[in-house]
């Protein structure tokens, strides 16, 4: 189990912010994303979106452990 | 080195007096403070989100970076996150070196990372709706001045 | 636009406060302080002469002329003048500009001047008897920046 | 008569920061001071030493109004 966290415009077309969702690696994570919401699916696959896994981002898909921190991040604005 | 989101409001004066208080070796602070400009009442709110831990965690990288390239003494950032109203600060930098070029430019360099990559998502809020906010051309423009 | 010269002690802080309240139609606010450094207790006691009236006049036309040429919104120039202890601070600049690039470039043209060429008469009373100080090549160099 | 004032090293040549003295031109007024101190005189004409007349520096000789205000300014060290 991952726990699935959304930032930015990402938050808004998916209503959540927070969820737990059960993967292993990052491309099972965003397939059963997609499976339940193909906005969201094209929106987490979409330009400058980042993963970051238990708060670094990483540029492969290395596997999840069990309970990581899965962060989508659109493009960055700054403050 | 201090570095801190914060979800209330902020006073940069209180910030100034605690980061210069005792600090005699040191020949120059600058400080930033950046406003959201209330355009006459006419100005939205803005909302600024951040990802907690993450995002001091990066700002704390590049604040590490301008440590040593402009072998600063000490450094604060200040960042509001939330809905910040118009006229309110929403960040406020502070550099001390030994002399005054080291102070400016870490301070420069600081605010042009901090306006242009931070991990910050911004939307304004106003009567037409809502608008997640990109960074401008100029922020590019600023942030590309320290490469290489 | 203030323009001060004062003999006693300031805290950077209080004068940022003073200068950023109720500004909600700027930007950006950067301030340089100077401090005397105390290099660990072997400095010496610094002593600023003015000519009272004339220092202020010239200090003044650079303030205009960085408010015109930065676009400002406002803009603060406190400078000890007399006996100043190692650690205390010698000069405070504030500038309030819609932007942050303007803030920045005016507070550094300013301190520039006022390092390099404002009307001050610098002596330095050490142990081993007062002497009087110019400014350095790098003053110079900075100055020269900003011609033509 | 001129109100002299002398400001960094030429204070501390002369021994005294302020003095009324009788000329009606910068010229007159430098004589004036050289003949009492000669050492002052040499320092009055000394590189980079400007003479304000009124809180105005001046590059020429004008003349001096009745109780006009001569400064002599050294280099200046900034602050």
């Amino acid at each position: 189990m991952a726990k699935v966290l959304l930032f930015g415009p990402l938050r808004d077309i998916a209503g959540w912010r927070e969820k737990d969702v059960r993967a292993n690696t990052v491309a099972e994570l965003k397939a059963a994303l997609t499976a339940e919401d193909a906005a969201l699916g094209a929106a987490l696959n979409g330009k400058g979106v980042q993963v970051a896994i238990d708060q670094r981002i990483m540029r492969n898909d290395t596997g999840l452990r069990a309970n990581a921190e899965v962060a989508f991040l659109p493009p960055m604005s700054g403050g | 080195m201090t570095i801190a989101l914060q979800d209330t409001p902020f006073d940069p004066g209180v910030l100034l007096a605690f980061f210069s208080r005792g600090r005699t070796e040191t020949g120059a602070i600058v400080t930033f403070t950046g406003i959201a400009r209330a355009d006459g009442g006419k100005s939205e709110v803005l909302e600024l989100e951040a990802y907690p831990g993450f995002t001091e965690g990066e700002i704390r990288r590049i604040a590490e970076e301008a440590r040593v390239r402009f072998s600063l003494h000490d450094l604060m950032v200040i960042h509001r996150v939330g809905k910040i109203k118009p006229g309110a600060p929403i960040v406020f930098v502070a550099t001390a070196a030994g002399h005054r070029r080291e102070a400016f430019e870490a301070a420069d360099f600081l605010m042009d990372y901090l306006k242009s990559k931070a991990p910050f998502w911004k939307k304004e809020h106003g009567p037409a709706g809502e608008k997640w906010i990109e960074p401008t051309e100029r922020d590019h423009a600023d942030v590309a001045r320290w490469d290489g």
